[in-house]
């Protein structure tokens, strides 16, 4: 757990706010919670300094009163950051990280379909993974989501 | 060494041996020991504790109480994954598999599968 | 001829499954792709939050026909660690003998599909019918050919019986004998690597900065695994290679295949000789404790993650499921502009996609039965006739 | 007057030609499953798809002119079945001859290749025309070889027609083995006119889905099919009179078992090559056939000239 050790040691140094917000749950596995007004530094940080250069992934969360999103970071020795950024509901903006990881591309449009988070800075394109007439303001992947009976097209046989 | 033709010798090769393939509807093949097709219940050993119907994961088995202590087990094959996780959660032994695997209907009604307790060792599924 | 605009899908006889390339073409040459994916979105992930964590297993299971294994192992693992399993050493030998035979044939499905896409067909024929030796392996092992329902939380649910070990040694025997047979044909057929060769080229810089997974990724000479850098399963018991190649181009990527196909029967060779004895599975509670975790896995066509998240009850509050497939396409527009539209098939075939492992989630609440009117000919007709004009297509009406 | 029109009609004209056309599909298919290891289709296959399609509606696109999209089935198969009357079947006299009839049988069978493309333009519906240029971009590198091997045992034999090549061969037993490197070369160039793997580039299924006829349906396809069909037994037939011209002399009854087994050779070599080759591109295409299989046809030409000088002379 040496590594890891040193990865915490050198986060806390780098950005104080993160003291004891990083845990390690085993070897290989570590998580933190970054404020969204860090997040951006801190990733390029572990990208440059720290190696993290692979984004495995990014997860969408309704926490209820805020959005999460968790940025799973890997480095090639395997140890994995799991960096989690908490957003209010009301205004779930957060700026791209496709800047620094172009791979993130379509994690970040499946975001913003199905949990409704605004991206700042994500260029355009098509649409992921919804369809292209599917209505505003609807986001299957929220807690408090319902099928609104409007969009049911395909018909189930009664059997 | 690169150079075309590679498979010359192969393809003439089979030319003149046995066919790889089976004429399937006239020929068919055996399935192995543990293959999971239809699912057979034997409902007079059902006590009716719904175990399958609870970790089904397609919702195709149910359990109806048809007389006091009895119970028949209802298995929907065109919504049943053939999973044979009920089999596995059954305590009693009421469900087992068989390799029926030539389940394919015209009429969706005919998916539904009855295996009734009338309380006789001759049970046979009826289909309506 | 001036530029042309053809749409490669959502259904084309190149796509085994649909996904929308829309290409545009000056002469034979591709000016510029565009990829538009989400057809397969099936609502997989709202559809896991409301089942339990047994039922959630055979439907991730069913997330993708070929990989089934990897999705089930790769959620199940996520599970058993925030539940805190142990699992015994036995059932995660099990786990990774069929991980490698599943490997093993999803490599064999591959060069076979990249064949017929050359039009190459007899190669196809002749590796898809020695892939039926490891296909009945694993059905005897498991009961079926794919979705095995191998994985039960806490362990396996069938053991592999001593009294098949020899078979299994011995179908790997002649796979490896067949399999050097077509390492020389994929090698040496001049007309197929014609084909393959300097086509849909992916520099090792676009690899690492894209974060390309799986052989895609280690054709460009980018050694990244999964089963070395952070095993899982029985992986750190075994001694194997990581095959890279640095072709950077779909010929690459059929050699980094092949030779994988020969690290696999080594593997399953070593897993069978120091398999442990032992019981295969552990008691799982129902309800799991709340926590997170996530799990990684070297799938067949590159690294799978799965996220789960926990809130004390038979349920999962959330699971994340990202498949291979999803990495790498993002390098398809890439790999595709400035090559010919003849490459256009094996290019896509190369990073051997799997449109439904990608797309998971659109809610159809299948349980529920609604009845809502289906389209009228005319109405599905009319539609798409528009939807073509919004897309830029004019097809004005076909007469029927 | 009769005995012309059965000639033309029944035997060896449309009748015989549909059905050995039919036959020969039926051996294409098979070898080719049997050159990878699987059963093949049973004997009445080619003839059960043809009469499926005939009873399938024809769908004609609204934008395309109808009568060109109807007519261009029938004009392939017209002109496949008009080369056939030139080429001798049992013996070393065809049907109909003159001098020259070599050329016109090469002129008419580029008519069905003509009509492809013709139909692929005509459909209005971009993989059709990504088919009808690959086809005539293909038609202008193998057409060429073709011409010069064909002619070139054309030239050693010293005349234009057919039946007169066939009686020159007959008559010197053991030359046509001089035009081994035009046989192949014959073969190849067939590859590309019927749009067999590997030169069926422009029908490629993983590219541009059937190519020109990606908007025919019906028996309006079934047409264009009967057309290849027959146009392989033409071209094989034609391969088999202009560089297997032996065993000729032994009366008709032999003649024509002769006739058979040497099209059903062509026919399976023509099956063998799809099984053994990959796809190869459009611009490997070109360039295989000006780099070295048209230069090879030129050999050909060169060592026919040479044996002309030294051995007729």
């Amino acid at each position: 757990m040496a590594k890891e050790e040193e990865i915490r040691e050198s986060l806390t140094k780098q950005f104080g706010a993160l003291e004891g917000k990083i845990r390690i749950q085993r070897a290989r596995r570590m998580w933190a919670e970054v404020e969204p007004s860090d997040f951006e530094t801190v990733l390029d940080y572990l990208r440059k300094s720290q190696g993290f250069v692979i984004l495995c992934t990014m997860t969408g969360l309704d926490k209820g009163e805020n959005l999460g999103i968790i940025y799973h970071l890997a480095r090639e020795d395997g140890i994995m950051l799991n960096v989690e950024v908490t957003v209010p509901k009301t205004n779930p903006v957060i700026k791209t990280v496709t800047a620094v990881f172009p791979g993130a591309d379509h994690y970040e449009r499946e975001l913003v379909d199905l949990l409704g988070f605004k991206i700042e800075g994500l260029a355009p394109g098509f649409r992921y993974p919804l369809t292209d007439d599917w209505p505003e303001g609807q986001y299957p992947l929220r807690k408090d989501w319902k099928l609104d009976p409007s969009l049911k097209t395909g018909k189930i046989e009664e059997s | 060494m690169r150079k075309p033709g590679k498979m010359l010798k192969l393809a003439l090769g089979s030319a003149g041996k046995k066919p790889a393939t089976v004429p399937y509807p006239y020929k068919k093949l055996a399935m192995p020991d543990r293959f999971r097709g239809k699912i057979a219940a034997d409902s007079a050993k059902c006590i009716g504790c719904k175990l399958c119907m609870r970790d089904c994961p397609s919702a195709a088995i149910t359990i109806n109480k048809v007389g006091e202590k009895r119970f028949e087990v209802e298995i929907d094959l065109g919504k049943c994954i053939y999973c044979a996780q009920c089999c596995d959660s059954c305590n009693k032994g009421v469900l087992s598999i068989t390799p029926e695997y030539e389940l394919a209907q015209l009429d969706k009604k005919k998916f539904k599968v009855i295996y009734p307790n009338a309380g006789s060792p001759e049970d046979t599924p009826k289909e309506p | 001829m001036g530029k042309v605009f053809i749409p490669i899908g959502p259904q084309h006889p190149a796509l085994k499954e649909p996904a929308s390339f829309r290409i545009l073409l000056e002469g034979e040459k591709v000016i510029e792709a565009n990829v538009r994916l989400g057809y397969n979105h099936r609502g997989v992930e709202k559809a896991c939050e409301e089942r339990s964590y047994l039922q959630d297993m055979y439907l991730l299971e069913r997330v993708c026909g070929i990989c089934s294994h990897s999705h089930s192992t790769c959620f199940i693992q996520a599970v058993e660690e925030v539940a805190g399993l142990e699992i015994p050493p036995r059932a995660n030998y099990i786990r990774t003998v069929v991980a490698e035979l599943e490997r093993i044939h999803s490599h064999l499905l591959w060069l076979g599909v990249a064949g017929h896409e050359v039009g190459f067909d007899s190669l196809f024929m002749y590796v898809w019918r020695d892939r039926e030796i490891v296909m009945d392996l694993l059905a005897k092992i498991s009961g079926n050919r794919v979705n095995y329902g191998m994985n039960t939380i806490g362990g396996v649910r069938r053991d592999i019986s001593p009294g098949l070990y020899p078979e299994i040694l011995k179908a790997m025997d002649v796979l490896e004998e067949r399999t050097k047979y077509y390492i020389q044909i994929a090698t040496g057929e001049m007309s197929f690597i014609k084909r393959l060769s300097n086509v849909g080229r992916l520099s090792k810089e676009d690899v690492e900065t894209m974060c390309i997974v799986g052989p895609t990724g280690r054709a460009s000479g980018v050694p990244r695994d999964v089963r070395r850098d952070d095993p899982y399963a029985a992986y750190g018991d075994l001694s194997f290679k990581v095959i890279t190649d640095d072709h950077c181009d779909v010929y690459g990527r059929a050699v980094v295949r092949v030779l994988e196909l020969m690290e696999a029967y080594s593997m399953v060779r070593q897993l069978i000789k120091n398999m442990p004895e032992g019981p295969i599975v552990v008691k799982a509670p129902r309800k799991i404790p709340a926590g997170e975790a996530v799990s990684r896995y070297e799938a067949p066509r590159g690294e799978d993650v799965h996220y789960v998240r926990s809130n004390g009850t038979e349920k999962p509050e959330r699971v994340k499921v990202r498949a291979p497939t999803l990495a790498n396409l993002q390098a398809m527009k890439k790999m595709l502009e400035n090559y010919y539209l003849a490459d256009i098939p094996i290019v896509i075939a190369a990073i051997d996609p799997c449109f439904s492992c990608t797309d998971r989630t659109i809610e159809v609440n299948r349980l529920e039965k609604g009845t809502t009117e289906l389209m009228s000919w005319d109405a599905l007709r009319a539609y798409s006739i528009d939807w073509y004009a919004r897309q830029g297509i004019q097809l004005k009406g076909i007469r029927l | 007057m009769v005995y012309a029109l059965v000639h033309i009609l029944v035997f060896p004209g449309l009748l015989f030609l549909m059905a050995f056309g039919l036959f020969a599909e039926w051996v294409d298919r098979k070898m080719y499953a049997r050159f990878q290891n699987r059963m093949g289709p049973p004997w009445f296959q080619p003839l059960a798809d043809i009469l499926k399609l005939f009873g399938k509606e024809s769908i004609i696109p609204e934008e395309v002119e109808p009568r060109m999209f109807r007519l261009l089935p029938l004009v392939a198969l017209a002109s496949s079945l008009t080369a056939f009357i030139y080429i001798p079947v049992w013996g070393t006299k065809a049907l109909f001859s003159f001098n020259g009839d070599v050329i016109v049988v090469l002129y008419l069978l580029t008519i069905p290749t003509l009509t492809f493309f013709l139909a692929g333009w005509y459909s209005l519906c971009p993989f059709s025309l990504l088919g009808a240029t690959r086809t005539l971009t293909q038609l202008f590198a193998y057409e060429v070889p073709l011409f010069v091997s064909i002619l070139s045992s054309a030239f050693l034999a010293d005349t234009w027609s057919l039946s007169e090549i066939a009686a020159f061969y007959s008559k010197h037993p053991g030359y046509w083995l001089f035009n081994l490197i035009g046989f192949l070369i014959g073969v190849f160039s067939l590859l590309g006119k019927l749009e067999k793997a590997p030169l069926d580039i422009p029908e490629a299924e993983t590219e541009v889905v059937a190519g020109s006829f990606t908007e025919y349906s019906g028996n309006l396809f079934a047409f264009f099919r009967l057309a290849i069909n027959v146009e392989m037994i033409v071209g094989a037939s034609l391969l088999a009179a202009v560089f297997l011209p032996f065993g000729l002399s032994l009366g008709p009854v032999a003649g024509f078992i002769f006739y058979l087994a040497k099209v059903l050779f062509v026919v399976i070599l023509l099956s063998l090559s799809h099984a053994i080759f990959a796809r190869i591109r459009i611009d490997q295409m070109v360039n295989l056939c000006w780099k070295f299989v048209a230069p090879l046809g030129f050999a050909q030409l060169v060592l026919n000239m040479i044996i002309k000088g030294t051995l007729l002379s």
